[in-house]
């Protein structure tokens, strides 16, 4: 797993590069969260393009960020997730909090 | 549910470095039914699932093995994933949406439910102390063709 | 040879379709090692030939089943195959370069000479109706390192 | 596995295509022989740069061919294995008796 980052006019981009599990999850927890806490930024998308996998530990790693996030009124964006990985964000009911934009 | 034409069973540490491997395997064994590729995504989420749980709740993230057995019928794949760990006290409740009993680690409570949406069939069985096994079977393809 | 770090044993029918998915499995299994590609085409290669055997020889092309076994040490693969089929006579003729006990089906008979060459380590153990189990090192990559 | 085959100048060209293991030896030396049958050629080339892995048993393919072109007097040339496959035919000794030939 790669964690990929740029911000610009304000706008923190995220790109989630390879399988998302359990196996990563806390690397990829600690990495977000130290570019969040370093960034200049009042929102965040999740550029999922490059995200080959993600099963339910990747919805809790999404799901914590979002809590910080939204308690500081960043709103959080998601985009381009491959067929499977769309299946799991829609049953997860992530898109309602996280809206969906494709470009 | 025809004869059953092919049949793999994997025993493996209860590692997560060992998590792609498990579902990639699966996946690969069960490309002899000529599943469509989102079928295959199906699958690999499903045993991912259930193999982050040994991982994670059998075993704790400690040592422990985990079986995984896979079954090839006419058009159906059957996958058996145990583990030897600590078993679930309340099935119902483990598997009800959102339900995790680790809250702190960030886990959504979603495993079973993906298991369940993504696969045709899902059955638990687990008793406390007495390890988890999990069953799932999928419609898979049109046809059995096998290919070499 | 260090600790063992990881493991995986399967069980597998052995039908001809299996041949690809076995030396698949085993080499994405021994992708912990971070092995060249070279070494897992090698790998593959050996994998093959053992698996083979047992589906030609050991079983006669008719039911039966195989035992694959990967453990990984620091820098070492070790790979045992197993079956339970109609095992070897005479273990040194058979290890010999273009022997074959099925010439008419245009085997070429170097199939332990494979194993032998792109290993490290080769040993065969079997008896007459016994079973063969054959047992595989080989030193990859550089140095373990395990990612995910 | 897939058997292509193209005739010009009175040479076969075969390339291999896939994986050669016991599990399609005995479909890949019946189409073998029925393009051998078919095909008006004084010499062939196993064209082996789309073959992504072989074993002996696919040695032991190539050698069954080879014995019946080699007494009709037709010489058999390989080109283009990758390493892997490279190795094998080395070590069966098979390039002794078919030239590698490479372009
Ligand atoms: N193999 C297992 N062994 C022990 N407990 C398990 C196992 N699988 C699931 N559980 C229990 O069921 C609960 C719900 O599981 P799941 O729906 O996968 O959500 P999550 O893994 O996110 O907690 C877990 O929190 C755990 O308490
Ligand atoms: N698993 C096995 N069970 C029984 N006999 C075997 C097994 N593996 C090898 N043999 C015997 O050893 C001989 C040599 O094997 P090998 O070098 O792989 O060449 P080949 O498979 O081309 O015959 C075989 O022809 C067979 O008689």
């Amino acid at each position: 797993m790669k964690v990929l980052h740029t911000t610009s006019y304000n706008l923190l981009t995220i790109a989630l590069q390879g399988e998302l599990d359990e196996c990563c999850a806390k690397t990829v927890r600690s990495e977000l969260d130290s570019i969040f806490a370093t960034e200049n930024y009042n929102a965040v998308v999740f550029d999922l393009s490059m995200l080959e996998f993600m099963d339910s530990t990747g919805i809790g790693v999404l799901l914590g960020r979002y809590k910080t996030l939204a308690s500081q009124n960043r709103p959080v964006y998601i985009t381009s997730p491959n067929t499977n990985v769309d299946k799991v964000l829609k049953m997860s009911g992530i898109y309602s909090i996280m809206t969906r934009i494709d470009r | 549910m025809n004869n059953i034409n092919n049949s793999m069973t994997m025993r493996i540490k209860a590692l997560s470095v060992n998590e792609s491997f498990a579902r990639s395997a699966v996946a690969a064994f069960c490309v002899q039914l000529n599943p469509s590729i989102e079928e295959i995504g199906d699958i690999k989420i499903a045993v991912s699932e259930a193999v982050t749980n040994c991982i994670v709740h059998a075993y704790g993230y400690g040592e422990g093995e985990m079986s995984i057995t896979v079954e090839l019928y006419d058009n159906t794949v059957a996958i058996t994933i145990q583990d030897f760990g600590k078993g679930i006290e309340d099935v119902d409740k483990a598997m009800q949406p959102f339900y995790t009993s680790s809250p702190e680690d960030e886990r959504s409570g979603m495993g079973f439910t993906v298991m369940n949406a993504f696969m045709d069939k899902l059955e638990v069985i687990s008793e406390s102390g007495q390890g988890t096994s999990v069953y799932m079977e999928k419609i898979v393809g049109k046809e059995a063709e096998v290919k070499c």
